[in-house]
């Protein structure tokens, strides 16, 4: 106890008269830190122009309730390291890494491969390695940000909501850093970014009547705004961006990843109303056999969904309908399957990854196949088949439309 | 009560020998079997389990017949005064290298995941002179100081498992087939490496009960493969095993990737924290066990005023071993884990046999 | 006679003798030695009682210790009325009356030894001197007021038994020999101070408690060289082996109930005259966090109550510490919401958090002493004052933030549910400590100051038995009622004796 | 390496006081080994003679990977 007391008062005397100050350089005040929450990256000529938003209080500090607010800096370096040291030339407060929750990218970026950026986020100690990680089509990661600050809203709870409701259309997925980093290090497998894009709406007369969306319509004639639809995918050995995967095909490649969550099919009833079917449950097997040397592939899809919507007025509820609603989702379901497929021949790479399965299945073949393995994937015969089933129809039996007979 | 003083019991000894092997085995264990074993590498710990038994066979029978002599006198009466310094001279200078490469390693450790900015001398040496004031007061508080840490530990990594169950990957564990059995083999000699049971017998004069011997080193080796296994499937079910493979520090990028109910996250700062608990206690065990050799080599009639003294050179000898962390982990990889073999399965396995032959056992 | 002048120096000389050195007097048995020795007390009580012409007998008591009543009634008046007495002409008769009976008492003592007489004269016994024989009969007169057996005041109890020790040492015994009639429960008495004098006991079971541990206790308690015991320190310093601690070793309690379910537990207890509080040792860390409560409720309520108050203490122990480690060291701990409200709300304020850490808690430790010392008529003011006007006018002049307040509050009311208070006390010292030490380089520090802390209860021992046990050092025995207080916790226990066997 | 010496001399003046205050002069001599080594060690650690650390020469002596890269 005597001892404990004395090294506990040479120590913090030694802390106070700033004897030990100059030793212990890690310190840094909560007061003095910038919450990183969202990263930008692109690309300005030879140089990485990095953007960070951080939330910080507001400057209407009077009132009790502080808004967040978020702001945000650009500073351009040879590498991200140098460029982040640039922001200490005019911010006063220290930056920290350790909440970054979102990373964005610009596509122009990536053509030159991803995995040189990623070291920067997996060597720091402070960053988390549970940042999620986007791709920005066309435009770049700073207008994107800009975009969404501009109108008054906050880029890392867009983000936020965005990445939360992914699974409402499965049109996308979520990729944390550590996992983009373990598909680009194996060199079969080709990696999946989710793909940000900006959207130009069309009309100009705004459903809601949000006051700042409002002026900001006024301003721009033409409003944007920022969707999660896709994936960006990458070369496997290079990480170079290869192409897009948008819209149902991106669905068609979550239910080949199993990434599916929900979503909506819409199929038509015998006499061409919509019918409306919401997907509640996917569950895809790889299975891989040889033939001899070839490889054959099949996908199977267990599917099964609700009737959300009818409406048309026939009584779908027969044996017969149900089979042709299920027909027809098949068919759709299969379609976008091999759309994903397609894409992955079209460019060679093995974005399920297949490889993987192999590797599982057949792991004294795949020891022979591995190193021609982008040879031999261009030569698999795929084979999709999806047996679903509609299980459900939420609280009424017959459509609302359906009259008595007679 | 007033016979048993000064002696601890093997159910202590036992939980010295949990906490030391689960220090470097968190750092060690799992980039070395990953790197080697692949996916399998979760497999290399039951593998290390039969080197293990026979050690505990081989060190069981010493102890039986040596009762209360510690592992010094041991090898002097097998072999013979003469040989027996030697042999212990390697071993002081073995295990004096070993500590300092593991005080080097602690505070790189926190140097490089949670105190980038510091100044390694402040760690190294604030740990040194609390092991220099805590040693004195014997290997009787130490046990009992470790029985609690080892409390703290055991919560520590069971809670961080259970948060990382969630983000363990199955296929990152397999699979497995007939071809991993060579590198599982090899993968397992870094685990083998780590069974720091003989250097505790540097101060076997201490143990009491010995007769449980058996049954207690039973419970920890199935104790220590069920936690190096819990390590190894957490990290690289987690992160796959090219990740880990090429990280120092493979469990702490696994645990940075908790994040509790989304809002709750960084808790590799308490498991840093944790470490330092294990690091103190293999560093002052390890300084004991020196120390106890020292004393019997020297004839010394007490060790204490040495403390310090070699507390200055372990502090340079840090310095002097390694450059940097690369270094240092090639040398950990390369040698240390081969040295260990050598000094802490081979040695006593081959004095048993000297000592049958020489039909002492 | 000696006249009080004539007592002087040479009686005063006398008297410090005695005190000092605790030196036997050599004086002869008459009644002017006990003058000499009680010339200024006026509650010495001398009365020369005429028996007849011929004789004359000095009566000596201390009125207050001695009983009045039962002086008159069986000592002055059969001497002086009955015929038995009255007709005896020398003192050799009387002292054969006296022998044979004839004062019908039950405690009758005859010697000529002044310092027996005075030691028990002091302890309300009468004194009969008789004057020519040179020897005196002791009577046992005590009866003093004392305070009745009342409900505890400290340690409340629901359904346990609401008898509290009183200040009486007699009446505690007879306390515990209600509860425990065995004839193995052994009520050993010692003196210690030299001044005061006071009667120590030690009680154990023979059988259960270890000989050993008995026998140091006796020895330790033999050895101790005191004027007083009027505080239960005096002997709680003496018998302990660890001095440099905040931490308590002994255990304190009023109940006779815990006193004795300690006496089974094979430990040894200690009573000591004029102090309510009896002491039990030896002690280990769990005996701080269980209460008497505990064995009269369901038993699955008490194990995770027990829990909770583990929890608590380390919570109190390092919540302030770790909450100064994350805001200045380790931000990604924080998650991202709080962080800035606790931003917000350290804006302003000047001081560092650590700072404010350690003034709110001497502040929360001023509020417990000023609300212990205050007059009970204004005592309520104090926690209103203290805790709401100046707490809250503190936050809003911006001398702390609401952040550091919620914390260190937290960590102290955790602190007022450890059951002993003395150890309460102590992990509030660490608490300190540790939040000195983690201000200086964060977790780090604060993971040093708990190896400290560790190493600090791992080598203290009360008489031998370690502090941590049974978490260490007693190889898993004895644990099943540290946290988890189990179904049959009650069956016969293991004693120490039996304990120390296997340890061998 | 003047640093080093001041604390090897502290070091060394203190516990032989306390050797000679508690009458343990027979460790002396082992405890000079103690000193000379360290003083052995600080000089290495100030001047490095050898131009590598240990684990360096330990490393080439078992040939390890780690330096087949130049």
């Amino acid at each position: 106890m005597r001892r404990t007391l004395i090294i506990t008062l040479i120590l913090f005397t030694l802390y106070i008269s700033a004897g030990l100050e100059t030793m212990i350089g890690g310190r840094k005040s909560i007061t003095d830190a910038f919450y990183v929450t969202t990263v930008g990256l692109d690309k300005a000529k030879d140089k990485i122009k990095l953007t960070i938003v951080t939330q910080s209080l507001g400057p209407e500090e009077e009132t009790e309730y502080t808004k967040k607010q978020d702001k945000y800096f650009v500073t351009e370096g040879k590498t991200i390291f140098e460029a982040n040291r640039f922001f200490t030339t005019f911010m006063d407060n220290k930056i920290f890494w350790g909440h970054v929750d979102y990373i964005l990218i610009s596509e122009s970026l990536v053509k030159n491969g991803l995995d040189t950026y990623l070291d920067f986020f997996m060597r720091d100690h402070e960053t988390r390695l549970i940042a999620e990680l986007f791709i920005v089509k066309e435009y770049s990661a700073e207008e994107s940000i800009k975009l969404v600050i501009d109108s008054g809203e906050d880029i890392t709870n867009t983000l936020h909501v965005l990445k939360e409701d992914v699974g409402k259309l499965s049109v996308s997925g979520c990729v944390p850093v550590y996992e983009a980093f373990s598909t680009i290090t194996d060199e079969n497998c080709g990696s999946n970014v989710p793909l940000l894009q900006i959207i130009e709406d069309e009309k100009e007369e705004t459903d809601s009547t949000d006051a700042k969306e409002a002026s900001v319509a006024e301003d721009n004639p033409k409003s944007k705004r920022l969707v999660l639809d896709g994936y960006a995918l990458l070369d496997p050995e290079s990480s170079e961006l290869v192409g897009f995967l948008t819209g149902n095909d991106a669905r068609g490649f979550n239910f080949a990843i199993n990434k599916i969550k929900s979503g909506v099919i819409v199929v038509e009833d015998p006499e061409g109303e919509d019918v409306t079917l919401e997907i509640i449950k996917s569950k895809t097997k790889i299975i891989p056999k040889f033939n001899g040397d070839k490889l054959e592939v099949t996908f199977k899809t267990k599917l099964s969904t609700n009737i959300a919507e009818i409406d048309g007025s026939t009584n779908l509820f027969t044996d017969e309908n149900i089979e042709l609603l299920i027909k027809q989702q098949n068919e759709m379901v299969k379609k976008e399957v091999k759309n994903a497929i397609d894409f992955a021949l079209k460019h060679n790479i093995d974005i399920f990854p297949i490889s993987k399965v192999v590797e599982r299945k057949f792991p004294v073949k795949w020891d022979k196949i591995k190193d021609d393995w982008r040879k031999i994937f261009t030569e698999i015969t795929f084979n999709v088949e999806v047996d679903s089933q509609i299980d459900r129809t939420y609280s009424i039996k017959e459509p609302v439309l359906s009259r008595e007979d007679g | 009560m007033e016979k048993g003083k000064g002696k601890i019991s093997i159910r202590q000894v036992m939980f010295l020998f949990v906490v030391t092997v689960y220090t470097p085995s968190v750092r060690f264990v799992a980039g070395y079997s990953a790197g080697k074993a692949k996916q399998a590498a979760w497999l290399t710990p039951l593998v290390t389990l039969i080197p293990f038994l026979v050690l505990i066979y081989v060190l069981n029978a010493l102890l039986q017949k040596y009762k209360g002599l510690s592992f010094m006198d041991i090898i002097y009466d097998v072999t013979s005064r003469f040989w027996g310094k030697i042999i212990l001279l390697l071993y002081l200078v073995w295990l004096t290298v070993l500590l300092a490469l593991y005080v080097r390693f602690y505070a790189e450790r926190l140097v490089t995941s949670i105190y980038p900015n510091v100044n390694m001398n402040l760690f190294t040496i604030s740990m040194l002179l609390i092991v220099a004031i805590i040693i004195r007061a014997g290997i009787v508080a130490i046990a009992r100081m470790n029985e609690i840490i080892f409390l703290i530990e055991l919560f520590v990594i069971l809670s961080l498992f259970l948060l990382m169950i969630p983000t363990i990957k199955t296929d990152y564990l397999t699979p497995i087939s007939s071809m991993d059995i060579v590198p599982v083999m090899k993968g397992s000699i870094g685990n083998t490496g780590l069974i720091y049971i003989t250097y505790l017998f540097f101060f076997s004069d201490r143990f009491s009960r010995t007769k449980e011997f058996i049954r207690y080193s039973l419970y920890a080796g199935i104790f220590l493969w069920l936690v190096s296994t819990i390590i190894i499937i957490t990290s690289v079910g987690t992160l796959g095993h090219s990740i880990v493979g090429r990280s120092p520090l493979s469990f702490l990028i696994a645990v940075k990737n908790i994040s509790l109910l989304g809002v709750l996250s960084g808790f590799e700062s308490i498991l840093v924290a944790s470490w330092i608990l294990t690091d103190f206690i293999l560093i002052i065990v390890f300084t004991y066990s020196i120390m106890n050799i020292t004393k019997s080599l020297l004839n010394l009639r007490d060790f204490k005023p040495f403390i310090n003294i070699f507390f200055v050179i372990l502090y340079l000898l840090t310095w002097i071993l390694g450059v940097n962390v690369f270094e240092l982990q090639a040398f950990s990889a390369d040698f240390a884990i081969q040295m260990n073999l050598l000094m802490q399965v081979i040695v006593p396995i081959l004095i048993f046999f000297i000592a049958k032959i020489r039909k002492k056992v | 006679m000696i006249t009080l002048s004539k007592v002087g120096d040479e009686m005063k000389k006398i008297r410090t003798d005695i005190i000092n050195l605790n030196k036997k007097v050599d004086l002869p048995m008459e009644v002017e030695s006990f003058k000499g020795l009680f010339a200024n007390s006026h509650d010495c009580v001398f009365t020369e009682v005429m028996i007849n012409k011929e004789l004359t007998v000095h009566l000596v008591f201390v009125d207050g210790l001695a009983n009045c009543t039962n002086v008159m009634d069986f000592i002055l008046k059969p001497l002086t009325t009955l015929e038995k007495f009255t007709n005896i002409k020398d003192e050799k008769k009387l002292i054969d009356v006296i022998k044979g009976g004839s004062l019908y008492y039950i405690s009758v003592k005859e010697t000529n030894d002044v310092n027996l007489a005075v030691e028990l004269l002091l302890m309300g016994t009468a004194v009969l001197i008789l004057k020519e024989a040179k020897i005196a009969f002791l009577f046992e007169t005590r009866g003093f007021e004392s305070r009745s057996i009342q409900v505890p005041t400290e340690e409340t109890s629901l359904k346990g038994s609401k008898d509290a020790f009183v200040e009486t040492l007699r009446t505690n015994t007879a306390m515990l020999r209600r509860k425990m009639r065995t004839p193995d429960l052994v009520i050993e008495e010692l003196i210690v101070g030299k001044v005061s004098k006071t009667k120590v006991s030690v009680s154990y079971i023979d059988g259960i408690a270890n000989d050993q541990l008995v026998k140091s206790l006796r020895e330790r308690l033999k050895k101790i060289e005191t004027d007083q015991v009027l505080f239960t320190t005096v002997i709680e310093e003496e018998i302990i082996d660890s001095q440099y601690t905040p931490f308590p070793q002994v255990e304190y309690t009023e109940k006779p109930d815990k006193f004795c379910s300690a006496l089974l537990e094979g430990r040894i207890g200690i009573i000591i005259d004029g102090i309510p509080f009896t002491m039990i040792i030896p002690t280990s860390i769990v005996n701080f966090f269980q209460t008497t409560d505990d064995y009269s409720h369901n038993y699955i309520v008490v194990s995770i109550i027990r829990g909770i108050r583990y929890l608590l203490a380390a919570v109190a122990l390092i919540v302030p510490a770790f909450y100064v480690a994350i805001t200045s060291f380790h931000l990604e701990m924080i998650p991202e919401g709080l962080a800035l409200s606790v931003i917000s709300t350290e804006k302003g304020v000047p001081f560092p958090i650590f700072i404010e850490c350690i003034l709110l808690s001497i502040a929360f430790q001023t509020l417990i002493e000023a609300g212990a010392r205050i007059w009970s008529s204004i005592g309520g003011m104090v926690s209103l004052v203290g805790a709401l006007i100046v707490g809250e006018a503190a936050i809003t002049a911006n001398f702390i933030s609401p952040g550091v307040v919620v914390v260190v509050a937290a960590a102290a009311i955790a602190n007022y549910t450890i059951p002993n208070k003395d150890f309460a006390f102590a992990i509030w010292i660490w608490e300190i400590i540790l939040i000195l030490l983690s201000s200086v380089i964060g977790l780090y520090g604060m993971v040093i100051g708990i190896i400290l802390l560790i190493h600090h209860w791992a080598q203290m021992e009360v008489m031998g038995e370690p502090y941590l046990a049974p978490f260490a050092a007693t190889d898993g025995r004895n644990s099943k009622d540290a946290i988890i207080r189990s179904l049959f916790v009650f069956k016969k226990k293991e004693s120490l004796d039996e304990q120390s066997k296997i340890n061998e | 390496m003047l640093k080093y010496i001041m604390i090897i001399g502290a070091i060394s003046i203190y516990e032989i006081y306390m050797m000679v205050k508690k009458r343990q002069m027979k460790d002396f001599n082992a405890f000079l080994i103690f000193v000379l080594i360290a003083l052995l060690a600080s000089y290495i650690h100030v001047h490095d003679p050898f131009d590598a650390s240990l684990s360096e020469l330990l490393l080439k002596l078992v040939k390890s990977e780690y330096f087949k890269g130049g």
